[in-house]
């Protein structure tokens, strides 16, 4: 039996601070298939990502380094990224 | 096809300008941005300013930006030069040369660059004081809008 | 005050606003604008264009011109250089450098800046073919727009 | 008695080319007291002012090195300049 391949999540600015990670590897349930079903499943995983994801009016996210909104999918080996509203320039 | 780089080193905007217009005679004019360090944020001094960004897709999202701003208007060529790392005030951030036959396109596309930039290009700023303190920037409401008036979608979503 | 120079000679972007920024840590953007000749008019090849101004005039001009600027907006510094003489195409014409706290006034002041120059600065191109042949341009009405678009008050007026 | 200053007539692009000078010195009659009078004048001059101002709707004026109107006040001793809608930029 081949184990599926993981999802590589990435943490930017006061999320990676708050998470205490910048990148982490995951293999998420079958039934996390999009970014809304992810985020609340990351938050219930301890005290730091639940602090980060508090916010999540404020949390954006990309897919395989694309912005991505709640309803894109998520698929194993994608990298997923989530991080504050940006505030280059 | 847009010249973009993402480094921390420093750029030199007379040899970008240079490079740009080498050998070119059907330019007419080229618009020009360059952001900086400021000493001061909503009254504090400031020590320093740390961009954050997402190595990959930042080349990639800014490279669809100019893309973007070469389908709207007929440019001849333009650059985007975005630094990341620690900052000191008066220290240049970003440039932006959207080069045109004409004067009106240069300009615009310049501003539509820069605006979008704001919002469109995975960097974070953190302000770090004088007394040490040190804050993210959090995202202008005003940079959304200028953003948005270039279109009608949205800057960005609404993840929770 | 504004720097502002009428010149035979070729201008250095990279200095001029190396010399805008030096010592500054208030600036966060600078915009910037710089013409030049293009190879073709209506079609045809360009083998030069002569700017023929008005000694004298031209700098008080420009300097009041910058002043408006500088009343209109909350600028740190602005620069104007504008060439005169035979320039061959891709020759640099014109610079314009608007450096304020934010982009917007900084992005703003140099539109403001090359619009009221097309239309208020005392010179005068006169355009030479390839075939030998010379003409003097004739004034844009798109120009006349632009800059009145910053205005109520009409950009010039009829002696007849 | 004492004469007064003459004006300073300067042309500029193609009126200097078709009044043929770029420069000159001249002492209107007393009643040549604004632009709007002053053009006739130089226009009867000869030929080749006559022609210089022929399309007067595109001749704009300065006095003493700023933007004038028809109704301004010339006097002796001023610069007065005459030249095509200005093209710099």
């Amino acid at each position: 039996m081949t184990e599926t391949a993981p999802l590589t999540i990435r943490y930017f600015a006061w999320l990676r601070e708050r998470v205490g990670l910048a990148e982490e590897q995951l293999r998420p349930p079958a039934e996390i298939t999009t970014v809304a079903t992810l985020i609340p499943w990351l938050a219930g995983r301890d005290a730091a990502h639940a602090h980060a994801f508090a916010a999540r009016a404020t949390i954006r996210c990309a897919v395989n380094q694309e912005f991505a909104t709640p309803q894109d999918r998520v698929s194993p080996g994608d990298e997923i990224a989530f991080f504050p509203p940006v505030t280059g320039g | 096809m847009a010249r973009v780089a993402v480094q921390a080193d420093p750029f030199d905007p007379g040899a970008e300008l240079a490079r740009l217009l080498a050998g070119r005679t059907d330019i007419g004019g080229i618009g020009c941005f360059i952001g900086t360090v400021r000493d001061t944020a909503e009254g504090r001094r400031l020590a320093a300013l740390t961009l954050e960004h997402y190595p990959g897709m930042t080349e990639r999202a800014i490279a669809a930006i100019a893309a973007e701003a070469e389908r709207r208007w007929d440019l001849a060529g333009c650059t985007v030069i975005h630094r990341f790392g620690r900052l000191t005030p008066g220290a240049p951030i970003v440039l932006v040369l959207a080069a045109a036959a004409h004067r009106a396109p240069a300009l615009a596309a310049t501003s539509f660059l820069i605006d979008w930039l704001k919002t469109r290009a995975p960097f974070w700023k953190q302000e770090e004081w004088e007394d040490g303190a040190t804050a993210w920037v959090a995202a202008k409401e005003a940079d959304d809008a200028a953003a948005a008036s270039w279109d009608q979608t949205s800057p960005g979503f609404t993840a929770g």
